[in-house]
């Protein structure tokens, strides 16, 4: 039996500090030790991106990182974006344009285009699949989604151009 | 999953045959050369271990010797089960002369392949059993070399 | 009554927790001293079961206990018949032989259960099934459906003299007298092959049992849970009000989550009850490719006789249907298949034969579309080949053989998958179909288009399907509708729900009723305690008949809600309307009253009620339609191929929608795009390739190729509105809708594309290894 | 779908790394981005008891200019870094354009060039383009360093000389010659899928506009990168006209891969698909190549 490993990180903004086995999976550290059961866990290989956090604001899939190897660093869930009262603006515009049908690969979207915005405020349709091109979703056809990014990008550029008071 | 191909070795035909009919040669050229133990007149047992990069699986395996039409064909057959899957390879050999000191091989055949190793690592198949046939016939030869040199 | 609510772009009540991680998938229910199940599974098809060994996995630490069939006892039984052979039909064969808990004796597919290991975590219980020793003798694999009913075939079940496990015949007027008067008989093979549902939640189950209150609670990843408890409560002994089974939020179900009981959904409540401890199993991605069902393998040897002008004057079809090592859902689908075989066209003379074949290969059990994609492939198929030989537009012929708008209802004197008579209920089809012309430019593309890219050395196709949905079966659905002390109305129904929106299209129909706003509409589904009568989530019909027994309940609350108030407002009840959460007079707005009071007033705590009188402003109805309710589309499709490559793009893709009332568009274009996408894997990307000896070969992600953002195009939804008249709302349902032709259209598409090489496309799924095949067999000649 | 127990190792310097393996030679594997190592620990396909995580060694993810125009990459760069790198985009170009065909945007973000390479996937985009770029890998073990060029490093399915104790730590990439066009083209099921077939395509002009140079390697047409020597013979010191470019394609095809088939493609349609991304490749590279001063 391996010996456990004390692990230390943020998530969320908050610190926990917990011993593990080398071999959990972040996805599984998150879900079942944190009871963090917005990452969702699809495939375990890498595939089809529902799993996928921010780890040190990076998109990563979190069925492919150990959680020791997220020891002291910092880590970002779907349940870190918004929240049911203040949903963030990307959360909001999935909603405006129905980008979620069974919402299961939605966390993991969700955590991709917020990444992605940061880095291409202004995207192009092909640009936005490229980037979706990671996550799998057998409800939508990705239209719906595809129209939610671009209406996520219009709002948080205009939020950006109000005048600050 | 088919298998065909043929190999030419440094050797008369004879000193290959008897090299083919010994297990114990035999299983110098297979994966990992276990030591095998002959449980039947024409069966015998080892431990191959497989190992392509990272991936490697113990495999307990069977090696039985059928059809013998010396000293020219027979049938091999190899079995392995282990906790990735398992793998049964059935090939018909032929042997025949090619001048002087050398021998033709050819082969034809059939692997299976089951379980974990076969449910998500097809596109591996073809390359690593091309390349494990290739190793033991290469290892066979050599071992043909040293023998016929040794003569 | 005026529509406010139906047909509106309304957003979805349950997105917010979606969105959130808040919402609660099975996966995600955490019971303080759970434990976690993980299967051994056979690496072989076709096996005897020597001998089992799993002692090393009991000495483990952390394991809790190892179960195999021999540990159930007189509790191993196999699972029950979901559905049953068709009482009506003569000629009808059927070998009933259903899955089981875990495998005894012998294995029939890859990955089919042998033993279970309960343990503190999921990981020690991988560990100990790799403790698990076990001596299988392989036999030789069916897989081939053509080759399992040679004499001589090894026997997926030893007890039968071949592996048919149904036969199913059926007519409608006389094809050979028709074949007699044709000008052109045509004769095909069609090849159809197996995919997957792969919906992105695996299957899932968590088993509470609860010692002091002699209660089971399970949480299921299934579309029907109430289906699931009555059963479950049987083989336990139980009764059913012991039992209560749950789904809550499902990562998509598309048929497979229809299927019961699996294996895992027999094992685990047992072992829970047995352990007295609560239990989770979470299929992985590699089991769910291996132990969850599948669909679409079928053989069709086809022969239609048309008029030189292009009729169709009969069709006949013989073809086999794989299903697999098991059969529990009985003719279903190829029930679907010959039931969609003559799609939306007048065929007076129709023979059809299935042989049902057992395989050493996964279940099948329908698959969003569930026969019905073979059906339409199959007629559409033929009527391009028929076009080409002809000399027909392939419009042209399809224009001159739909059913025409005046012959509805048309009866086609067959049965369909509910055992009904086979009757398509409305329509009007043609103007569907020139709709979908209209909106891809048809007439412009053939004429300046096509030819224009053809000289700048471009392979770019069009192609257009139309095709019919039988929709909506019964048996029922129910649903209870109640106006809370708070004014807010819950509604309980039994069907569960996998995404399709059910919170939001049912709670619009609710409020439409009764006047309140659709987000203060609280719908509870699939949860036995809350409602404990209907079947399930399958066949697209959960709008139409869910959706009509929600609505036949508001209705009589609507009723009882105007009674009391025109008594509290003393106002004859035609006076009023509800609007805003009150009844007011409609003209005196301010003489109104809330329904929150009108809902205390209902439910006193003291005081005489008029004998006879219900309590609450309550009422629980019931929906069955006298027969399924059929929807009908065309979708139309430009394609690019590169014929170096065989790499295809979609350029556009048009469909047109009549599926009866819309009770909410956004949620209907979100049903077509999914469909359609599932459509494209299903043409073109997404194949299970078993071996010859029964090996699933790409049991991942990473090699089953399912449609991602980059490979689905724009989707241009169009609508046409035929109201059904077999219910209140005038719904069709249309969840299959999307899935249905693209098969089809793609094939159409693909040979107009490379017109010049003169291809025939016979087979799905499609690759570009196969088409670089067909096309070079072709140049070989 | 969990991996098997191991011991975990998180070195902050590469001589505790490069202990570690001594320590424990076969049983040990090294982790770097684990974007291919992971699943096939999941799948337990892959059971090291041991594993040594690179991640927290500082200094070995970097992208620095070399005098004579070429680059020094740290292997544990992330894709997404090289991916995004404007000295890369100037002075490797078929780098640059090969690099957003890896994977997914999430693998990119997580997986490292060196991870990629010593994983030897002959299916893997970097492979193909090392050896094509003429690539030498700075090896280190306890017993000292030593450079080897791409060509010699891959020596089958995911097989490489790295020895049980040595780490890869550094990629050099020399500069290239004079009006020198690249190509990089894959055929994919989807857009980020192994490549059915792909190729890394160089060709340098000389003045007259006669090829000095060819260069072609293709991935996922054998057990390792497979560079098409006949091919590029066929051009050297020709006019690259249609004709030789379609003769060197042919070659390159028949004669210097050796493709395997899968249920994806059989070698028949891979030979077919390489002729047809070879050819393509050479017209690009020579039009990219003819368009420098």
């Amino acid at each position: 039996m391996p010996k456990l490993f004390d692990l230390a990180l943020t998530v969320n903004g908050t610190r926990f500090e917990q011993a593990v086995e080398p071999r959990t999976l972040l996805s599984d550290f998150l879900r079942h030790d944190l009871g963090l059961t917005g990452t969702h866990v699809a495939c375990e290989h890498g595939v089809c991106g529902a799993c996928t956090v921010l780890l040190d604001g990076e998109p990563v899939r979190s069925c492919l990182v150990f959680a020791v190897q997220a020891h002291g660093h910092s880590v970002t869930t779907v349940e870190g974006l918004g929240s049911i009262e203040q949903l963030h603006p990307v959360q909001e515009a999935f909603r405006q344009a129905h980008g979620v049908q069974c919402g299961f690969c939605t966390p993991g979207i969700l955590t991709t285009v917020v990444a992605f915005l940061d880095d291409n405020p202004d995207p192009s349709e092909e640009e936005i699949r490229e980037a979706l091109s990671g996550n799998l979703c057998r409800c939508t056809g990705y239209q719906h989604i595809v129209d939610a990014v671009q209406l996520a990008a219009k709002n948080i550029k205009t939020a950006h151009q109000q005048p600050a008071r | 999953m088919k298998i065909e191909g043929q190999y030419t070795f440094d050797g008369p035909r004879e000193v290959l045959w008897e090299l083919v009919r010994d297990p114990q040669v035999l299983a110098t050229c297979l994966p990992g050369s276990p030591s095998v133990r002959q449980v039947g007149e024409h069966e015998y047992e080892g431990e191959i271990g497989i190992r392509v990069g990272p991936i490697s699986g113990a495999f307990a395996g069977q090696l039985s010797v059928t059809n013998e039409v010396p000293p020219a064909s027979c049938t091999l057959t190899v079995e392995g089960k282990g906790k990735v899957g398992f793998v049964k390879g059935v090939g018909n050999i032929d042997m025949t002369d090619q001048g002087p000191g050398k021998t033709l091989m050819k082969y034809t055949g059939e692997v299976q392949i089951g379980g974990r190793v076969a449910s998500v690592g097809q596109r591996l198949f073809d390359s690593v059993s091309r390349g494990m046939i290739d190793q033991a016939l290469g290892k066979l030869n050599e071992t043909l070399q040293a023998r016929s040199a040794a003569r | 009554m005026t529509k406010t609510l139906i047909g509106k772009r309304v957003l979805r009540n349950e997105d917010p927790r979606l969105l959130t991680g808040q919402a609660q998938f099975v996966d995600d229910v955490e019971i303080p001293g759970l434990l976690h199940a993980a299967f051994l599974r056979s690496d072989h098809a076709h096996a005897r079961l020597l001998g089992l060994d799993v002692s090393a996995a009991r000495q483990r630490p952390g394991v809790v206990a190892v179960f195999t069939a021999e540990d159930m006892g007189a509790d191993w039984e196999p699972g029950p018949p979901l559905v049953s052979p068709p009482p009506t039909a003569k000629d009808v064969l059927f070998h009933s032989r259903r899955q089981v808990p875990l495998a005894k004796d012998k294995i029939r597919h890859a990955g089919e259960a042998i033993a279970v290991v309960i343990a503190e975590n999921r990981y020690i219980a991988e560990d100990a099934v790799e403790d698990i020793i076990v001596d299988l003798e392989p036999l030789e694999a069916v897989v081939d459906l053509e080759q399992a009913l040679h004499p001589g075939s090894p026997l997926v079940h030893d007890d039968l003299d071949s592996n048919l496990a149904a036969h199913l015949f059926q007519k409608k007027g006389d094809y050979e007298a028709a074949r007699k008067q044709a000008d052109l008989v045509l004769q095909r093979r069609i090849i159809i092959d197996r995919g997957a549902a792969a919906a992105m939640e695996n299957r899932g189950i968590v088993a509470d049992w609860d010692e002091r209150s002699q209660h089971l609670t399970i949480w299921d990843t299934t579309q029907a849970p109430i289906p699931i408890r009555n059963g479950t409560a049987a083989r336990l002994g139980l009764s059913e009000n012991q039992v209560r089974v749950i789904a809550p939020f499902i990562g998509g179900g598309f048929g497979p989550k229809m299927m019961m009981f699996y294996p895992e959904e027999l094992v685990i409540p047992w072992a829970a009850k047995k352990l007295k401890r609560p239990i989770k199993w979470i299929e992985d991605r590699r089991e769910n490719f291996y132990a969850t069902t599948q669909e679409r393998g079928q053989i069709h040897d086809v022969e239609i006789a048309l008029s030189r002008d292009g009729h169709i004057l009969g069709l006949k079809d013989i073809f086999l249907h794989d299903t697999g090592a098991y059969d529990p859902y009985g003719l279903t689908i190829p029930l679907n298949t010959q039931c969609h075989a003559m799609g939306g066209y007048d065929i007076k003379n129709f023979t059809t034969e299935v042989s049902v074949v057992f395989t050493n290969k996964t279940l099948v059990t329908p698959v969003r579309g569930a026969g019905r994609p073979q059906g339409i492939y199959v007629i559409e198929r033929l009527l391009d080949a028929a076009s080409k030989e002809l000399g027909i537009d392939p419009v042209e012929i399809r224009r001159r053989n739909l059913i025409p708008a005046d012959a509805f209802p048309y009866e086609h004197g067959i049965i369909d998958q509910a055992f009904s008579p086979l009757i398509l209920d409305s329509g009007n089809y043609w103007p569907v179909m020139q709709k979908a012309l209209e909106m891809i430019g048809y007439e412009k593309f053939i004429r300046d288009e096509q030819p224009r890219l053809r000289q700048d050395g471009r392979y770019v196709g069009i192609g257009i399907t139309p095709f019919i949905e039988s929709t909506g079966v019964g048996p029922y659905e129910g649903a209870r509708v109640t106006v809370e002390a708070s004014g807010k109305i819950f509604v309980a129904t039994g069907v569960g729900t996998q995404g399709q929106g059910h919170f939001t299209t049912f709670a619009q129909v609710v409020a439409e009723q009764l006047g309140v706003a659709v987000s203060d509409v609280r719908i509870v589904s699939g949860d036995t305690a809350e409602f404990h009568w209907g079947t399930g989530t399958f066949a697209s019909r959960g709008a139409v008949v869910a959706g009509n027994a929600i609505h036949a309940a508001a209705v009589i609350v609507r009723r009882k809600v105007l009674e009391l108030a025109s008594k509290q407002l003393d106002t004859p009840e035609d006076e009023l309307e509800l609007e805003g959460g009150r009844v007011r007079v409609a003209d005196i707005p301010n003489r109104s009253i809330s329904l929150a009071e009108l809902a205390n007033l209902a439910n006193p705590l003291r005081g005489a009620v008029e004998p006879g009188t219900e309590p609450g402003l309550e009422a629980t109805a019931y929906f069955g339609p006298r027969y399924g309710a059929t929807a009908f589309g065309a979708h139309a499709m430009i394609l690019e191929i590169d014929p170096e490559t065989m790499m295809i793009e979609i350029k556009r893709y048009v469909t047109v929608e009549d599926c009866g009332t819309v009770l909410n568009p956004l949620i209907l274009e979100g049903q077509i795009h999914g469909g359609v996408s599932f459509g494209i894997g299903n043409a073109y990307y997404e194949k299970l390739h078993f071996d010859e000896n029964g090996q699933l070969l790409n049991a991942s992600f990473a090699d089953y190729l399912i449609p991602s953002a980059t490979e689905m195009p724009r989707i241009e939804v169009g609508h046409v509105e035929t109201r059904s008249p077999l219910n209140e709302l005038g719904t069709k349902g249309v969840g299959e809708a999307g899935t249905i032709p693209v098969p089809a259209l793609f094939a159409q598409a693909i040979e107009n594309a490379l017109a010049d090489r003169e291809l025939e496309i016979l087979e799905s799924p499609l690759s570009p290894n196969r088409l670089y095949e067909l096309l070079s067999r072709k140049e070989a000649g | 779908m969990k991996p098997a127990p191991f011991d975990y190792f998180a070195p902050t310097t590469v001589e505790q790394a490069l202990a570690h393996l001594a320590e424990h030679g076969d049983e040990a594997k090294v982790l770097a981005g684990g974007q291919s190592l992971v699943p096939m620990m999941n799948f337990r396909l892959v059971t090291p008891s041991v594993l040594v995580d690179l991640n927290s060694i500082p200094d070995l993810a970097y992208i620095q200019p070399d005098e004579d125009g070429g680059l020094r990459l740290g292997a544990l760069t992330r894709h997404h870094q090289v991916e995004v790198d404007s000295l890369v985009a100037a002075r490797m170009p078929l780098l640059h354009e090969a690099m957003p065909k890896i994977g997914y945007p999430q693998i990119r973000r997580r997986g490292t060039l060196g991870g990629s390479l010593c994983h030897a996937d002959p299916s893997a985009e970097l492979a193909a383009v090392s050896v094509a770029l003429n690539a030498r890998f700075r090896l280190r073990s306890p017993r000292g360093e030593r450079w080897v060029p791409a060509q010699d490093f891959f020596l089958g399915l995911f097989t490489t000389v790295l020895q049980p104790d040595e780490l890869l730590v550094e990629v050099a990439l020399p500069p290239l010659p004079a009006r020198t066009g690249a190509s990089f083209l894959e055929v994919a099921r989807r857009r980020h899928d192994f490549a059915l077939v792909g190729v890394a395509a160089l060709v340098s002009l000389d003045e007259n506009g006669g090829c000095r140079q060819a260069r072609m390697v293709f991935l996922s047409a054998g057990d390792r990168p497979m560079e098409a020597h006949r091919a590029a013979d066929v051009l050297t010191g020709h006019a690259p006209t249609p004709e030789a470019i379609r003769a060197a394609a042919e070659i390159a095809a028949s004669d210097d891969i050796d493709p395997s088939s899968d249920i994806h493609a059989t070698a028949e349609f891979r030979r077919h698909l390489a002729k047809v991304l070879a050819r393509r490749a050479l017209e690009q590279a020579c039009r990219r190549a003819a368009e420098m001063k």
